[in-house]
């Protein structure tokens, strides 16, 4: 590679990743070399700077066709457009969460790191959004990881923060492992690691050993994918580090790394396994024979997510089971492949991250008010703040999916795209709709608490000020859940954009 | 196939070299056991410890320290790791490589520069 | 020229998986588990390489992955044993078993 | 005679042919230490104005090592009861193998070579970097807390100083483009390393002493703070097995400094090239260890902060500038 | 725009509400009830116009409103929902029924003591899911409006009802939860496979087998949604096995919750059934006329059992609930003009005297705190003129003639005769049945031996309590002696239902 052929590239196409690389580094340098004695808060507002010009800056490249650059290991396409979008939009709420993150003790030393941890780990969901090889996919993936591992542990001195930490490592690891030995297969067999050759090499191989092999490929990389999104069965992880972690930590990875999740399952599936044969003459593809087993995991995660979250007293538990539950919802989706799936999976995750980076914005004051994240210590937050209290109806509403959310036109979309395929599977809708059902039941738990119950004694401790950043969000989600759910139309035009992405399928 | 056999004979010699290294010592021991002496005594088989009687299990709690150099050693070795087919193939690649070798060193210095600042480098 | 097969290979990556898998499962100390992903790790290496030499389609890519996979897999243990020594410093314990404080 | 039978098929042949090779050189390397020692003792008597070794075995004490390796081995063998035994046990060999596997890439000369592979720098480094896992796992092995605070010691100070080790030499793989230490020696025709890459060279030897846990760097086996660091409680030939795995790796050491900054078996000036290489090479290698038995004669014992912070924070630097700047002057001329 | 602004009337109430503090509960009060106005001012005016011949369809509403996918140059219907209002005779009256049910709610909320902002609040946002639901024009949309009620529903039981108020709400959260689930299901499918919710397109779609059918929807399947519409609307009904959460509603929820639910709530599953049940699947539900006969009778003679063994005067009325129901069910299932006037009717009709019976039990729980049938007696003496509005509004729902009740009970069985002389001769039992337990409670409340009474003086009726009841009997009277007042706009929606959806 000489310089003619480096510069021969589009780099204008990597633009909003050298933004938040700069950013993270410029970030990295100041926080290293600024005396202790000053406070890191500003840094915070520099890297949601950072990220809202990466955001200009993407939207500016929303007009340019399809690039490929490094070779097609770097590919900008609609696909990549639309949820690196999603991306960092997430993060620039989950930025502003962590600018007013205030647990008392144990951040303050490390506050630097903890904004632009946040920035390489989205770099990671970039790269991986817009990979075309496996090789970028996997070092995304493990850029996220790793970053995340450290984030789930930055209060070092706070035990439940250590054990999120080191039970996330533990089975990040093991999940990263499995794919990666999945990964091995698929690379073996084909003798490359970019995603658009390998999927042709995919599609002629009518030898049913390779074919044996594929499937277990799949199925390994299967397994870091569920544990990214947090489904079943490799969901065990999520409670426990949902709950320990710092909040916006915790919203960080139920909305962005789940999202990453996704899109890598997504581009994964579509690039490679879509057109592979699934049997030994071609007459079936690989998904058509084997989304069975996908949907059977939607359903048991689905299940277990619902009816576990409701035996949980604390919220961020909850919510940890209920972002199962919603990994699950997006499951059945993908298990039921089809002309809409990339679009629902676009407009849930945008609806998820809104709805529950709002319910964490109210978690993460509460525990600052109160010092509890227990459910209990909602009791009579009606009375104390009404606003809140309405607030945070507003999310579990729209966790709920009821209508008039943003959280219901998804499932509603979940529910067209598992219906027009053909033949649809009745059954995995029936589990979607029933546990559904049974989330009612905690969400309007939550609710109940707030208006019903009266508060505790200890000197109304609720009627806290909320943090100006943390009001941001608030609103951006607030008013995001009830736009989107009443006009879902802005959202579901802007993906019009896309043309249902039709570069990205081919 | 004269050069695979020149390669398969060299690795060859290594594997010699490994036997004997192990071996050495066994027979050396084994030998050894003929001449010296064996005379058991309970004081013999015990810990020193400065001619105190030995308290405690010695396998004491390790300084931190030690696990922050394991985990900064573990680091810059990858980062030779990088290091060496980039310096083997520096020729071919030029001055495109030697911009992304600085640009991956630089990176890792700043956390060098990193672990310096929060005085993980520090023995005390 | 008599060579070593593929499959050879890829059985004793399997075993090597399989091991360090079951140990990254069942064992109780912190360290050793960290130990049997690496372990993993290091069969997806073996993989890799074997393919990239003697798979279907022979090519140098396969080394190159290798060569990320061992750079993260650095990255990774680094990451875990810094948050095993803070988890260490609060909890004095590496047993898996104890980490625990969180599960109702 | 290695020659031609290292282009035959590899079989059982060659492998007993090897073997008996290599047993010969292990013998003479036997020999070797022996005579280390003794002129070790011998310089720092010098130094020291003092005699030392000077009564067994003739005028200069030239028996001394061979009986004090014999009375090594009829000592009795204690292994402590609380000991972890076979890791005890083990914890020699591991020392052992590795200082000695690292002999077989090494050129002395240009046809006295044992393995001539394509890698060998690469291998020097990462055997050589097993040896420490021998010593952790005496000093952990012992169970004593002397030997287990050696034993971390010398662990953290061999990974703290393989790094500059292993990073110095990133500039002569730069300058050659080959890992065989052959093409290094090659390299070095018109000049030698140690004046292209002096900084390389200071950093490299530093860092080997302390790879070596030699004075000033020899915290792991303090006597004066820790007894005998990590063979505290090893005594007979088990003892004698890390003293031998020191000087192995010593001449290891000696023989890489030369190969790679003293150009080797390669003369000094062009027209001195009718002395037979394997002088040479025994000139350089000499004047290479009595530079580090010097060293231990006359620099005191660092202190365990100065020596970690040394590593990192001037060493590691100095050796990461060194590759970018012998980068940037390639590029340039 | 008519339409939208009566559905979306209550809206200014709301907003009003906001703005005042919580402590001035008479200006809630006012503000609450003056805010269900607008809605019953407006559709008393769509009414005047229909009865002076205007047609309905003029005030059909049509907003784009989003789209799934982008197929717009094929087809822009396409997988579009659109925001579309409309009304015929048949939705014309419940929305009627609705508004004026709302307003006599609110004026009977003077019941409620505690926290009136919230509650009116709640009792708005109910109201607007309630009118909008009769006037959708599309599955959407409907469905929106349909779970608009749920939410606001749950938290006015849970809240404001009596001691076991919590779990009578879970159990209407989650029955109505699956209820909702289940239509959801259906109208996804709908939707899926044809790319429209608009419930005129379906029902031409869905039978004829159209043109914007995307996906073949096989007769099994047609079947299968059928009986999915059937649960899910049955929940609402309730019909027989799916009633329970019903029950405990109507004894633990607020009186004038209790009056609108069982005045509109209840009604929406009629409506659903008939809407779209026999609307876009007239055939189907044609070949299950039969189970749904029986289902009728089951819910009729069911509950009137059951009511009948009722000591909670709460009770029986809900068990009555069921039990009428059930004759909405049979006229439904007889197929023919008559039948499907008769369940209409009675669905219109039970929500009048429904509403005023749970008003007086309000009235009678307040002044005595009871409602147990062996507490209760000889109010007569003590407060003569509420009895009299018992007496009345039990002779009503026995189907008395000159009242509501009768014309609806009369052309539903006359129907069910027609086709099925048999179900009817049955059906008949639990009529009479229906006499027997709805004398045996009022008069038990009536006459008989003094028993509260002697506890503490009672008042008779006073202000505002007098507008619902005369109104509301007004209103029943005025049906029974004069029925075309329901028959002429409701003429139109049967005869669609019978000859074209029936095709």
């Amino acid at each position: 590679m000489d310089i003619e052929t480096l510069l021969s590239f589009n780099w204008g196409a990597m633009m909003p990743e050298f933004i938040i690389l700069g950013v993270l580094t410029v970030l990295c340098i100041i926080d290293l070399l600024m005396p202790a004695k000053y406070s890191r808060r500003s840094l915070g507002w520099f890297a949601i700077a950072g990220v809202l010009v990466a955001i200009v800056s993407l939207l500016s490249l929303i007009p340019l066709e399809t690039t490929s650059i490094l070779y097609d290991t770097f590919r900008l396409d609609s696909f990549a457009k639309a949820f690196k979008l999603v991306l960092l939009f997430g993060m620039l709420l989950v930025l502003l969460l962590a600018e007013s993150y205030r647990p008392g003790e144990g951040i303050e030393e490390t506050r630097g790191e903890f904004y632009y941890l946040f920035l390489t780990a989205l770099l990671g969901t970039m790269v991986m959004a817009s990979s075309g090889d496996l090789i970028t996919l996997f070092v995304g993936l493990e850029l996220l990881s790793v970053s995340s591992y450290i984030l789930a542990g930055i209060r070092k001195r706070h035990l439940q923060s250590n054990e999120a930490a080191m039970k996330y490592v533990i089975n990040g690891s093991i999940a990263t492992a499995i794919t990666l030995f999945g990964m091995s297969y698929l690379y073996g067999l084909t003798g490359t690691t970019n995603l658009t050759e390998m999927g042709s090499m995919m599609e002629q191989m009518l030898n049913s050993q390779f074919q044996y092999l594929f499937g277990v490929a799949f199925f390994m990389m299967l397994v870091g994918f569920s544990f990214k999104i947090a489904s079943a069965p490799f969901h065990m992880w999520a409670p426990d580090v949902y709950q320990g972690a710092p909040t916006p930590v915790t919203a960080f990875l139920s909305v962005i790394s789940k999202a990453a999740g996704f899109i890598i399952m997504l581009r994964i599936i579509i690039f490679l396994y879509v057109e592979a044969p699934g049997d030994a003459v071609g007459a079936f593809d690989f998904m058509e024979i084997n989304h069975v087993y996908i949907a059977v995991l939607a359903g048991v995660t689905m299940v277990i997510g619902n009816v576990v979250a409701l035996r949980q007293s604390n919220i961020k538990r909850m919510l940890a089971y209920s972002s199962i539950a919603h990994a699950g919802y997006l499951l059945v989706s993908i298990a039921t492949l089809g002309y809409f799936t990339s679009s629902i999976i676009w407009f849930y995750l945008v609806a998820y991250m809104l709805m529950n980076v709002g319910a964490f914005a109210i978690v993460q004051h509460m525990q600052e008010k109160t010092g509890s994240t227990e459910i209990d210590s909602y009791a009579g937050l009606y009375k104390s703040n009404p606003l809140l209290a309405v607030t945070m109806s507003i999310f579990l509403l729209s966790m709920a999916g009821i209508p008039g959310t943003a959280g219901f036109i998804g499932k509603m979309y979940i529910f067209i795209g598992t219906f027009s395929v053909n033949p649809s599977n009745y059954v995995l809708a029936a589990t979607l709709i029933g546990t559904t059902v049974i989330s009612y039941v905690y969400y309007i738990g939550v609710m109940k608490q707030m208006f019903f119950r009266p508060a505790f004694e200890q000197g109304n401790p609720n009627r806290g000020r909320i943090a100006p950043s943390l009001l941001i969000v608030l609103s951006i989600c607030v008013l995001g859940t009830i736009i989107f759910g009443i006009i879902p139309g802005i959202a579901l035009d802007f993906l019009g954009e896309f043309k249902q992405f039709d570069d990205f399928v081919e | 196939m004269d050069l695979w056999n020149w390669y398969q004979n060299n690795y060859l010699i290594v594997v010699v070299f490994l036997c004997l290294g192990v071996l050495l010592p066994v027979v050396a021991l084994s030998l050894g056991k003929l001449l010296r002496p064996f005379k058991p005594n309970p004081a013999k088989y015990t810990t020193f410890e400065s001619g105190v009687e030995p308290f405690h299990d010695s396998r004491v709690q390790f300084n931190v320290r030690y696990y922050m150099f394991a985990i900064l050693f573990v680091i810059f070795d990858v980062e030779t790791v990088f290091l060496y087919p980039w310096a083997v193939a520096y020729e071919k690649l030029g001055i495109v490589a030697l911009i992304e070798m600085l640009i991956f060193v630089f990176m890792l210095f700043i956390g060098l520069v990193y672990a310096w600042k929060k005085k993980v480098l520090k023995w005390t | 020229m008599t060579s070593i097969p593929l499959s050879a290979y890829l059985t004793l990556a399997l075993i090597l998986f399989c091991l360090g898998l079951y140990g990254a499962l069942t064992k109780k100390n912190i360290v050793i588990v960290l130990l049997c992903v690496e372990l993993m790790l290091n069969a997806v290496n073996i993989n890799l390489v074997a393919f990239s030499k003697l798979g279907p389609v022979p090519s140098i890519t396969g080394q190159v992955f290798s060569l990320f996979t061992i750079s993260v897999a650095a990255a990774e243990v680094a990451v875990g044993l810094a948050i095993l020594l803070a988890l260490y410093r609060n909890k004095k314990s590496v047993n898996i078993q104890e980490v625990n404080t969180m599960r109702h | 005679m290695i020659e031609g039978l290292i282009h035959e098929p590899a079989g059982l042949k060659n492998f007993g042919i090897f073997f008996l090779l290599a047993t010969l050189f292990l013998l003479f390397i036997l020999g070797f230490v022996t005579y280390a020692i003794l002129s070790e003792r011998k310089v720092l008597g010098f130094m020291q104005l003092r005699y030392g070794p000077s009564h067994v075995g003739g005028k200069w004490g030239l028996l001394q090592t061979v009986a004090d390796v014999l009375k090594l081995l009829i000592k009795e063998d204690i292994i402590p009861k609380l000991a972890d035994r076979p890791l005890f046990i083990l914890a020699p060999v591991i020392a052992f193998a590795p200082a000695f596997m690292v002999l077989a890439v090494i050129p002395f000369t240009d046809n006295m070579q044992f393995a001539d592979i394509g890698i060998g720098l690469l291998y020097y480094i990462a055997i050589s970097g097993i040896s420490v896992v021998g010593v952790v796992s005496a000093g952990w092995a012992s169970n004593n807390k002397y030997s287990l605070i050696g034993g971390m010691r010398a662990a953290a100070q061999m990974i703290s100083y393989e790094i500059p080790l292993v990073m110095s030499v990133v500039g002569i793989i730069l300058l050659t483009g080959s890992l065989n230490l052959n093409d290094i020696v090659a390299a070095q025709e018109n000049y030698w390393f140690v004046l292209l890459q002096p900084l390389a060279f200071l950093i490299f030897i530093i860092a080997s002493v302390s790879e070596l846990n030699r004075t000033p760097f020899d915290l792991p086996e303090a006597e004066s703070e820790l007894v005998a660091g990590y063979h505290t409680e090893y005594s007979g030939f088990r003892w004698a097995f890390f003293m031998l795995a020191e000087y192995v790796y010593l001449f290891a050491m000696g023989a890489m400094t030369t190969v790679l900054f003293l150009g080797g078996w390669l003369p000094l000036f062009s027209f001195l090239d009718f002395i037979p290489g394997a002088v040479w090479f025994a000139l350089k290698f000499s004047v290479v260890i009595f530079v580090i038995i010097w060293t231990r004669a006359t620099f005191p014992r660092m202190r365990a902060d100065h020596l970690m912070e040394f590593g990192w924070k001037v060493l590691l630097p100095l050796a990461l500038a060194n590759i970018f700047i012998t980068a940037i002057l390639k590029e340039l001329f | 725009m008519i339409l939208p602004i009566l559905i979306f009337s209550p809206i200014a109430g709301i907003l009003l509400l906001l703005l005042i503090r919580k402590d001035q509960e008479r200006l809630i009060k006012w503000v609450g009830t003056a805010a269900t106005l607008p809605a019953l001012l407006l559709s008393l005016y769509l009414y005047m116009q229909f009865r002076a011949g205007e047609k309905l369809t003029q005030y059909d509403i049509r907003l784009d409103w989003f789209r799934f996918g982008s197929f717009e140059q094929f087809d822009p219907n396409l997988y579009a929902v659109r925001f579309e209002l409309g009304i015929d005779g048949f939705s014309l009256v419940m929305l009627l029924l609705t508004s004026l049910l709302c307003t006599l709610a609110a004026i009977a909320s003077v019941q409620i003591k505690k926290e009136r902002k919230g509650y009116f609040l709640l009792f708005l946002i109910l109201q607007i899911g309630m009118l909008g639901v009769f006037a959708s024009e599309n599955l959407i949309l409907f469905f929106l409006f349909f779970e608009l009620t749920l939410i606001p529903m749950f938290f006015l039981i849970s809240k404001w009802g009596y001691e076991k108020s919590k779990q009578a709400a879970y159990s209407f959260l989650v029955y109505n939860g699956l209820g909702s689930a289940v239509l959801l299901i259906v109208i996804m499918i709908l939707f899926a496979k044809t790319g429209t919710s608009n419930i005129a397109v379906l029902q031409q779609v869905i039978p004829n087998g159209g043109a914007t059918l995307i996906a073949n929807i096989t007769p099994e399947m047609k079947y299968g949604l059928l009986i999915a519409l059937l649960v899910a609307f049955g929940v609402k009904l309730p019909i027989f096995p799916l009633h329970t959460w019903m029950l405990n509603v109507h004894v633990q929820a607020p009186p004038p919750i209790v009056m609108l639910h069982a005045g509109v709530l209840l009604k929406i599953g009629a409506f659903g059934l008939i809407r779209f049940g026999m609307g876009i699947f007239p055939e189907q539900f044609n070949s299950l006329s039969t189970y749904l006969l029986i289902l009728g009778l089951i819910n009729l003679l069911f509950g009137a059992f059951l009511a009948f063994v009722q000591n909670d005067f709460k009770m029986v009325l809900a068990y009555s609930s069921i039990s009428h129901m059930g004759i909405v069910l049979l006229g439904l299932g007889a197929q023919n003009e008559a039948g499907l006037q008769g369940a209409i009717f009675q669905v219109v009709s039970h929500g009048l005297i429904a509403a005023l019976l749970f008003f007086i039990v309000g009235l009678l729980y307040e002044r005595t705190s009871t409602t147990e049938l062996s507490k209760l007696g000889g109010l007569a003496k003590t407060v003569p003129v509420l009895s009299g509005f018992l007496l009345v509004g039990g002779l009503a729902s026995l189907g008395l003639p000159g009242m509501s009740g009768f014309i609806s009970e009369f052309t539903a069985f006359l129907g069910v005769f027609e086709n099925y002389p048999l179900y009817a001769g049955i059906g008949a039992l639990g009529l009479i049945l229906t006499a027997v337990y709805m004398l045996r409670a009022v008069l038990a409340i009536t006459f008989g031996e003094r028993k509260v009474g002697a506890v503490r003086p009672v008042n008779d009726v006073r202000g505002a309590e007098w507008m619902p009841l005369i109104i509301l009997t007004g209103v029943i009277i005025l049906i029974g002696v004069y029925p075309a007042l329901l028959q002429n706009p409701i003429y139109d929606t049967i005869g669609f239902l019978l000859t074209e959806g029936g095709g």
